[in-house]
């Protein structure tokens, strides 16, 4: 490997030592405050925090980390954990099941810390140390679903140090006190290096000493240095990455992008003709998702079926059959028999009419920072034109999408949504008929306005569950829903963006191998992916 | 080192000529150029004072600038010497010319607001005159900058002023004292006074004449006004479309002009206190320099035109004190009546 | 003197304007930060977060315009613009203050330079008329002054940084070095990643004062005063100093003011092209970010910036030009 | 005026364009011509006029004829992805696999209109602040000269972005717009400085004298002595408005869908075509951006040349035919 | 011909100004200085008369032809055309009829004419106003008739040419006979043969005379030049800082100046036909106050004969001798004593 030759003995870090460099647009400077709760601390989730319990939102696997165990209550009303002994703080003070109870309720004490809403939205009753090493949760509500926040992205706090904090959301926390892997070395605007914590409670980890995370605002300047090969890990869209970075050392790097979620159209059913099911399955099948994927994302992003289930990631949650019988895909025949049964007729240029005999337009959002997607939504207009269904593309700027968006002000609009460890918080977060607001009201889900109490009854129903085949069997339930009603239209999949070199280190995450998800801004699975890597011995 | 304090060090020969023009040629501009100056021919004496007349644009500032070595392009010297003082001016560099330049002769030019640096006092520009030529102590050069000023009747207090706060006739006697610094031999002035009223004027001409006479310099003065000139110079020289025409005492040229074009300029003047009589202008405008007329250049104006005139040149004739450049006074010329 | 009032009046109604603007601007822009931030952190956050934010930011208080714009005129006395929403928690005025630097040095020293150098270039060129400068300078520069300055950011990174890996291809300073020191390496460092953008702004800024002195020079050199300084026989250098170049300098200095003043946002572009830290790299990020407390504090920062070198050229024009003086 | 930004103004060329016109003309011998036309004439004559005008004609008639010069449509992504110059693509493919020449060529058509149109816009503003302020006087030439003033101080780059990134998508007119409204002042102020100097000029007041009206001393006396300031005026704001709009569209902002060069840069950056294989997606509409913005520069500056003759530079002195010299026949005689 | 002096006024005046002020208010918004260019002047214009105004630079000659013309405001004091205030024209006809009969010949040559159009446009714009009866080509043969008459030959040529093509003297001239055109019944000539060689000088105040006598045309001559006053004016006044110092036929005033201003002026005019003549006082000019100026004779500080009197009260115009006044204490000492 000649490449990257030139970019080990840089920085003149003291021999031997292991520096691995990151590079990912996180698109701002980083402020050198490592408060877990601002908005742009930087990235310590799971390098200096850790949580109780490590969900891989790839594979749905649990692995103790802070917590040993955990177990609910028959009635899915409590949830006990068993703390990790022998964990103990980077100040040397020990970590215990106080500091956990402390971390929630100083949530619910303060409404800006309450990030997943557990106490704002009623799902949380009271959380209590029992001892040192036991901590309980009382819930108002059952919602197995809320575990994965709890005990996968609540970031463990110490108590003994936070207690003394006057206002936890300004606190400017330069030197974070962590249980995690990694503490902050040195902190400039433009980067930010974590150092071993070497009394780490997993023994003989991690084995990379130094991570340098510098700040690239924008993609371009990421990908320059990537491609310099001074950086080991990438995690955003690097155009034509084959050529671009993958050829110039074929043998050490690699990309993986897993699925991880959908990116939609969303169809605003309270427009007219749009209410009509069957004009929206014409839509849908007027989508060619494999030309948006191929032309407008290099096909990294992977076309996305009509169930909204992130494939391979989840294959087992799907309806494969289901999907099949429907067979969405680009298919102008069933556009116009789809739109034909609901009176539409086709104008001489082969234009669609609407019952009235007016053109059939429409327009969709979208948001104009995003250079992807304006690429993709050019790829859909034409696709939908070939159709003969006419949308005008509207690339708006960001905060007027947004508007539009959570305020329901659209026929179409391309979106996306936030996932999770299973298909469900996906399928939520587009269809749950509680999050709906009356076109005009903000709401930040469900942006389409889809209202179903079927759909609804579904999605409690999961919420009661903990097995998993069960839920698989609801989720199949909802895919239903999106088949036969197309709520919205998923077009591509989206993925978390993660080049790889190994060069220096080795041991990455792999589809084989998906012990993490491998983007470095995810958290905390970074922090897990760096105590699984290991420096390549010079 | 000759300044005013100091004794003059040399008797010159008054006869020696210390300017002499011989046949200068000006251009201005490469393809049809604008003979500016013409063939001129000139000698001025030490302590001669020399009016140059003419109407406005027909070459003056040119002749003095060329002799003084400033022009700038697209005027050039196309031919002709100039021997000052035994320099061969029209051949020095400018490396050569800068040690006589100012000590030796100095240019008083035609605006003075515009001829001073006005970023700069009027003492600073007094110094930096001095400094360039030699090396002389703060004091002594502050004693000689006041002793200057007050020779041309500025208070020294104007010495820290700037161009913009003196009036118009102080700027313009601020440069005169500025040309006196050194005791030069010659003081060129290109209307130093049109900018001027009246009153200001003959002031400013009296104080030059005064101390011409003090010390002796030669001044070679240009003007368009005949009126001004008549009081003060000794020779007069008439100029008319880049050429001289006419050169003589000044007396004698008032009493008895020659050339036709000097006697229109002469008969042109109403007067202020002698008796109301009608005049008559010179009909007809001054030729276009790019394009002179054939033969004589004021042929076409002229009321004693010859078919002559209308064909060659006429050549710069000799008479006793005079010299005159038409054909009325030429060696083959027809009889021509004596004027007046 | 009348002449320092209308002064003042200048400075204080274009202050007054500039603070207006500045309040006003944002507001009048729809659309709301968290969105913006949410979209940032690649759905990193969940709807749900949406109110903690809002609760967090202080954006949930609803406060009439006017009473807005009164406490916002006490924010700018005090010179505190609250927390950015970008870098939330930390103030505005650490965010600025950090990145001040970096845009001073890498801008503010090559506007000087651009100027000195163009100023001495264009004065030279006017001096030798029509010798090699002044023939070869004007025509290169008009063309060069009007690329799109980014572009050649891009085609030297291109080739500088990426073919011929000469020079670092981003950042102030060697981020592999960890946190700042001030020693010779550092500093090497930092000038040799200043190097680049340096050069882009430098060729592209410095044909304009080229051209400009150029041609007031060569207006100037026309002038009596000048062939009155020849005919004192004074050496060229200083008719050149003395006589030409800072008689034609003088016209210059306010547009050299308002340039430096400009500096703060001046290179925007060719800081975004090489991921410099500056103000200008900031300033797009706070409006894209809408980061309204940010950008105000910047917007007003420029201003005042220029505000205050317009000033000082005014002070300089009145040291060196005498005539501004005189005048009652 | 109120404020000593005007009378420091930053060029050398906010000479009093009326002196200026007289002082080339002088320089001309077209005797028969008018002021303007004369000037025409002699801008004819220079070459870095010509060049200029050479280079934006062509740009203006790939312009007009673009549907005729274009292979394909720029927006069809139906050419192959990323794919090397050839003869069926001459300057290669976009990796959305669009013809780069055929948006090159279409891009010139925004470019040329921003131009046109900003200059425009900005002129007339500029024309109808800074000789209405100079011409109207007192109290409405004290507030037009503090207004613009506050313009010339305020930051054009950072507002200009601010505006157009809220109005993203709002088209070209609305970014001609912006561009106009942060461009004037510089304008203005040149504008009212002539005016004021005009208004010393006795020819105004020798139409008064005649009996004009005053819309008529306005139009027909006082803006034709302009023509030269509104040409410098319109081809600098032209040159402005195409590097600001290239600019915007370049990081993003403005209309990045439409076909033009700073969207082609845009696009081509997103997807690092000079380090992908499709390097002239991204060289081709920048230099073609440098190369409108220097016809712009040069005819402008060699405006500037022809309107004050002494910027010109000056001819190599050319050996004449020997010109018969006239003899000096006649010695100077000892008077 | 001789110039030889008509009597005043014969059929009544035809312009006539009472206390004739124009103050300029210089040094910005806030600094309300008041210059005095014009203050409390009376003046007469005759029918066929030619008036010569003269006086230092900046005296405020221009500035009193500028009044006459309607370019200024007057701060006070009251214009007649005919016995007719003009205050009192109402409606363009009424100003465009007084324009007509009232013309200008500016002063400075260079910025009196239009750079962007011919020279005729000035002539041919007046015609077209103002002689609405002639057609286009008539009104061509007017302009090239009047460019003749001024002496530019050939007409037909001058015309097309533009100002810059034209000497200073010519412009002149052009100005001269744009103010022709439309038959004016006053021509306020504001130094108009300045700039021409003294040749031809000569002839345009051969041409005023002609115009004098032949069309009865008035003129308000200013001038700096006392010699070509006195070879076309009737009567003569002089100014010094805004105020008239003297007046009276110009051969009077000039043979026996009692204003010392007026005798200072005159004995420092150059005269060829006295060559050499060194007397009068050694003055270098230094202008006079006239910026907020106070109570007392302007000409004071330069003044000679100063008495005390002077420092207090400013002199009043007053007779010495029938037609000739002067505004100085001390001449009004000398009268009556
Ligand atoms: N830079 C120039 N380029 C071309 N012609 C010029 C230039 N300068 C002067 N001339 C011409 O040269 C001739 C002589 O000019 P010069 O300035 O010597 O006249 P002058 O007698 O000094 O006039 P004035 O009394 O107005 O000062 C004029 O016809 C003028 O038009
Ligand atoms: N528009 C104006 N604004 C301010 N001051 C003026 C204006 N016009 C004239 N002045 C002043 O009024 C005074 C008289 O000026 P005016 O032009 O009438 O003098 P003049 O006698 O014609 O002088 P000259 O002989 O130089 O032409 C001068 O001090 C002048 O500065
Ligand atoms: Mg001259
Ligand atoms: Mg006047
Ligand atoms: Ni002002």
């Amino acid at each position: 490997a000649t490449a990257c030759g030139g970019q080990s003995g840089e920085g003149g870090s003291s021999a031997g030592a292991s520096t691995l460099s990151v590079v990912n647009a996180s698109g701002a400077l980083w402020t050198c405050n490592f408060n877990p709760y601002a908005p742009a601390s930087g990235q310590t989730a799971g390098a200096v925090w850790e949580p109780l319990i490590y969900v891989n939102t790839l594979t749905g696997k649990e692995k103790p980390w802070l917590a040993t165990g955990y177990k609910w209550s028959p009635d899915r009303k409590e949830l006990t954990f068993t703390t990790r002994s022998g964990v103990k703080w980077t100040d040397g003070k020990p970590f215990t099941a106080k500091d956990v109870a402390y971390t929630f309720n100083a949530a619910k004490a303060n409404d800006a810390l309450d990030s997943y809403a557990l106490w704002g939205e009623g799902v949380l009753d009271s959380v209590t140390a029992v001892n040192d090493t036991t901590v309980r949760f009382r819930f108002k509500r059952v919602s197995t679903s809320s575990f994965y926040y709890i005990a996968g992205q609540t970031w463990i706090l110490p108590e003994h140090v936070w207690s003394k904090v006057k206002d936890p959301v300004k606190e400017m926390m330069r030197k974070p006190v962590g249980t995690g892997p990694y503490t902050i070395g040195s902190c400039t605007p433009q980067a930010v290096t974590y150092t071993k914590n070497t009394k780490y409670w997993q023994k003989g980890k991690p084995k990379v000493d130094k991570v340098l995370y510098p700040a690239f605002v924008d993609n371009q300047p990421a990908n320059r240095y990537l491609a310099q090969g001074k950086g080991d890990w990438g995690g955003q869209f690097v155009p034509n990455i084959d050529n671009y970075w993958v050829a110039k050392d074929k043998a050490h790097r690699k990309y993986w992008y897993p699925p991880s979620g959908n990116v939609y159209i969303g169809i605003n059913s309270a427009k007219p003709y749009l209410g009509d099911k069957r004009v929206r399955q014409a839509l849908s099948y007027a989508v060619d998702r494999d030309k948006v994927s191929s032309d407008a994302m290099y096909g990294y992003q992977p076309p996305a079926n009509q169930a909204a289930i992130p494939t391979p990631t989840f294959k087992d949650w799907l309806d494969q059959a289901a999907v099949s019988k429907y067979a969405y895909g680009f298919d102008p025949a069933k556009v116009a028999s789809r739109l034909q049964a609901a009176g539409f007729t086709k104008g001489p240029d082969g234009m669609f009419k609407t019952p009235d005999g007016k053109p059939f337009k429409l327009s969709i959002i979208n948001n104009g920072g995003f250079t992807d997607w304006v690429a993709a939504v050019q790829v859909l207009t034409a696709s939908f034109k070939k159709a003969g269904i006419t949308v005008e593309a509207l690339n708006l700027n960001g905060n007027e999408y947004n508007r539009r968006l959570s305020q329901g002000q659209f026929d179409l609009a391309y979106m996306s949504a936030s996932s999770g460890p299973t298909p469900y918080y996906e399928l939520r977060d587009v269809l749950y008929g509680a999050y709906a607001k009356p076109v005009g009201q903000d709401t930040s889900r469900n942006y389409e306005r889809w209202k179903d109490d079927a759909t609804d009854a579904l999605i409690r129903k999961y919420d009661t569950m903990t097995d998993k085949q069960a839920q698989i069997g609801v989720v199949k339930q909802l895919e239903q829903v999106m088949l036969e009603q197309v709520p919205v239209i998923p077009v591509t999949q989206s993925v978390s963006w993660s080049q790889m070199d190994s060069t220096r280190f080795t041991n990455w995450p792999t589809k084989q191998n998906p012990y993490a998800n491998p983007a470095p801004y995810a958290a905390p699975d970074w922090g897990v992916v760096l105590l699984n890597l290991e420096p390549v011995q010079k | 080192m000759r300044t005013l304090s100091s004794s003059p060090d040399t008797t010159p020969d008054p006869r020696q000529p210390l300017l002499d023009i011989t046949d200068l040629v000006v251009e201005y501009g490469m393809h049809e150029p604008v003979r500016a100056v013409d063939q001129v021919s000139l000698r001025v004496r030490r302590g001669e004072f020399v009016g140059i007349v003419g109407e406005s644009g027909c070459g003056k500032s040119t002749l003095l600038y060329a002799v003084a070595r400033l022009l700038s392009p697209p005027a050039r010297i196309v031919s002709g010497q100039v021997d000052f003082a035994g320099h061969q001016m029209v051949r020095l560099t400018e490396d050569e010319l800068r040690p006589i330049r100012w000590r030796d002769y100095s240019v008083v030019m035609q605006s003075a607001m515009n001829a001073l640096n006005p970023v700069l006092s009027i003492g600073a520009q007094l110094r930096d005159a001095m400094a360039a030529h030699e090396r002389v102590p703060a004091a002594q050069m502050r004693q000689r900058s006041e002793e200057v000023l007050r020779l041309v009747g500025i208070d020294p207090i104007h010495l820290t002023s700037y161009p913009h706060q003196l009036s118009g006739g102080m700027r313009q006697r601020a440069m005169i004292a500025m040309a006196l610094v050194f005791r030069p031999d010659l003081i060129i002035m290109d209307e130093p006074t049109s900018a001027l009223d009246v009153v200001a004027q003959r002031s400013l001409m009296r104080r030059v004449k005064a101390l011409q006479e003090e010390f002796g310099f030669a001044v070679v003065f240009v003007t368009h006004d005949m009126s001004l000139v008549s009081h003060y110079s000794d020779r007069l020289a008439i100029m008319y479309a880049g050429q001289l025409v006419e050169l003589g005492p000044t007396r004698e040229v008032f009493a008895h002009a020659r050339h036709p074009y000097s006697v229109g300029l002469l008969g042109a003047f109403p007067s202020l206190r002698g008796e109301r009589r009608e005049l008559t202008g010179i009909p007809g405008a001054p030729p276009d320099l790019r394009h002179p007329p054939r033969g004589c250049r004021f042929q076409p104006r002229c009321p004693k035109v010859m078919d002559i005139c209308r064909e060659d040149p006429p050549p710069y004739q000799v008479g006793a004190t005079e010299l005159v450049r038409c054909h009325l006074y030429g060696p083959g010329a027809p009889e021509h009546q004596e004027p007046r | 003197m009348p002449r320092l009032i209308r002064r003042l009046e200048f400075f204080v109604v274009t202050f007054w304007a500039a603070v207006s603007i500045n309040f006003l601007l944002p507001r009048m822009m729809p659309g709301d930060p968290i969105q913006q931030m949410m979209a940032r952190m690649k759905g990193q956050i969940t709807g749900s977060r949406r109110h903690s934010l809002e609760v967090m930011l202080g954006l949930n208080t609803h406060e009439p315009l006017w009473k807005q714009y009164i406490s916002y005129w006490g924010q700018v006395f005090r010179f505190d613009f609250g927390s950015s929403i970008t870098y939330f928690p930390d103030s505005v005025t650490s965010v600025i203050s950090i990145a001040i630097p970096w845009t001073l040095g890498l801008v503010g020293v090559t506007t000087i330079l651009a100027f000195v150098l163009g100023t001495l270039l264009g004065a030279v060129a006017a001096w030798r008329r029509g010798g090699v400068l002044d023939s070869v300078l004007p025509p290169v520069f008009i063309v060069v002054g009007a690329l799109p300055f980014f572009w050649v950011g891009l085609l030297f990174l291109y080739v500088f940084g990426v073919l011929l890996p000469w020079a670092p291809i981003g950042f102030g300073y060697d981020i592999t070095a960890g946190q700042l020191s001030f020693n010779w390496q550092t500093i090497s460092q930092i000038v040799s990643h200043a190097l680049l953008p340096a050069t882009v702004i430098v060729l592209t800024s410095i044909g304009g004062w080229i051209l400009t002195m150029r041609n007031t020079m060569i207006g100037v050199l026309s002038e009596d005063y000048v062939k009155m300084a020849r005919a004192k026989g004074l050496p060229s250098g200083r008719i050149m100093l003395q006589y030409a170049s800072r008689n034609a300098i003088l016209p210059n200095l306010t547009g050299f003011a308002m340039s430096l003043g400009f500096v703060i946002s001046g290179a925007l572009l060719v800081e975004l092209v090489f991921t410099y830290p500056g103000v200008g790299y900031l300033l797009v990020q706070a409006v894209t970010g809408q980061d309204y407390p940010l950008m105000q504090a910047l917007f007003l920062l420029i201003t005042a910036a220029t505000l205050v070198s317009v000033l000082i050229a005014d002070a300089v024009t009145y040291v060196l030009d005498p005539r501004t003086r005189g005048r009652a | 005026m109120s404020t000593d930004l005007s009378h420091t103004s930053g060029t050398g060329s906010t000479d009093d364009a009326a002196t200026a016109v007289e002082a080339a003309a002088q320089e001309d011998d077209n005797r028969h011509r008018s002021a303007i036309g004369q000037l025409l004439g002699s801008i004819a004559h220079n070459p870095k006029a010509l060049t200029g005008a050479a280079v934006l004609g062509m740009f203006v008639l790939v312009a007009v004829f673009a549907p005729l010069i274009a292979p394909y449509d720029p927006h069809a992504t139906d050419y192959g992805r990323g794919v090397g110059p050839s003869g069926a693509h001459w300057l290669g493919t976009t990796t959305y696999g669009q013809d780069v020449f055929s948006q090159l060529v279409y891009g010139t058509r925004q470019s040329l209109l921003i131009a046109f149109l900003v200059g425009g816009v900005a002129t007339v503003v500029s024309a109808l602040i800074g000789v209405g302020a100079a011409y109207v006087g007192n109290l409405v030439d004290h507030g037009l000269s503090l207004l613009t003033d506050i313009f010339l101080v305020i930051p054009g780059l950072p507002l200009l972005i601010v505006i157009s990134s809220y109005i993203r998508g709002g088209g070209i007119m609305v970014m001609v717009g912006v561009i106009a409204v942060t461009s004037w002042a510089y304008g203005a102020r040149q504008f009212r400085a002539q005016a004021l100097s005009l208004r010393n000029r006795e020819f105004l007041d020798a139409a008064r004298v005649r009996g004009e009206r005053t819309s008529y001393t306005v139009v027909f006396e006082i803006l034709p002595t302009m023509s030269g300031l509104l040409v410098a005026n319109f081809l600098g704001a032209a040159v402005y408005g195409v590097l600001a709009v290239a600019g915007l569209q370049f990081i993003g902002l403005g209309d990045i869908t439409s076909i033009s060069w700073g969207s082609m840069m845009h696009w081509a950056e997103n997807n690092e075509a000079l380090q992908a294989g499709t390097p002239l997606w991204d060289l081709a509409p920048g230099l073609c951006i440098a190369l409108l913005g220097a016809s712009f520069s040069l005819i402008n500056y060699a405006f500037d040349e022809v309107s004050n003759p002494a910027l010109r530079p000056p001819r190599r002195r050319r050996p004449r035919p020997d010109r018969k010299e006239v003899a000096g026949a006649n010695a100077v005689q000892q008077p | 011909m001789t110039a030889a002096a008509t009597p005043p006024h014969p059929n009544g005046p035809v312009l006539r100004a009472t206390n004739l002020t124009r103050h300029f208010r210089v040094g910005g918004r806030l600094g309300r200085n008041t210059l005095h260019a014009v203050d409390g002047v009376d003046l007469t214009i005759g029918r066929r008369e030619i008036v010569a105004l003269v006086g230092e630079s900046g005296s405020g000659k221009s500035t009193v032809a500028r009044l006459l013309a309607l370019l200024h405001p007057v701060t006070a004091g009251e214009i007649h055309y005919h016995g007719r205030p003009v205050g009192s024209l109402r409606g363009r006809r009424q100003r465009l009829d007084y324009r007509r009969r009232v013309q200008m010949v500016f002063q400075d040559p260079y910025s009196s004419l239009s750079p962007v159009y011919p020279v005729s446009h000035a002539i041919l714009r007046s015609l077209r106003l103002h002689r609405g009866d002639l057609s286009a080509t008539e009104r061509r043969e007017e302009a090239e008739r009047l460019l003749g008459l001024v002496g530019l030959t050939p007409p037909g040529e001058v015309m097309r040419k533009y100002p810059h093509e034209l000497s200073g003297g010519q412009r002149q001239r052009v100005g001269f006979a744009a103010a022709l055109a439309c038959r004016p019944e006053v021509i306020l000539a504001d130094e108009p043969v300045s700039m021409l060689d003294v040749s031809i000088r000569i002839g345009l105040l051969n041409l005023m005379a002609r115009l004098r006598e032949q069309e009865d045309v008035s003129f308000l001559y200013i001038t700096h030049d006392l010699a070509s006053a006195r070879y076309v004016a009737d009567r003569m006044m002089v100014m010094y800082a805004g105020q008239v110092v003297e007046s009276g036929p110009a051969e009077q005033v000039l043979a026996d100046p009692r204003h010392p201003y007026t005798q200072l002026l005159l004995s420092a005019a150059p005269d060829p036909d006295a060559m050499r003549e060194e007397s009068g006082p050694d003055d270098y000019g230094e202008p006079p106050r006239v910026v907020d100026p106070e109570e007392g004779c302007r000409f004071r500080p330069r003044c000679p004969l100063a008495i005390p009197v002077c420092e207090t009260v400013t002199p009043p115009l007053g007779e010495l001798t029938p037609g000739h006044s002067a505004a100085c204490h001390v001449a009004a000492l000398h009268k009556s004593g």
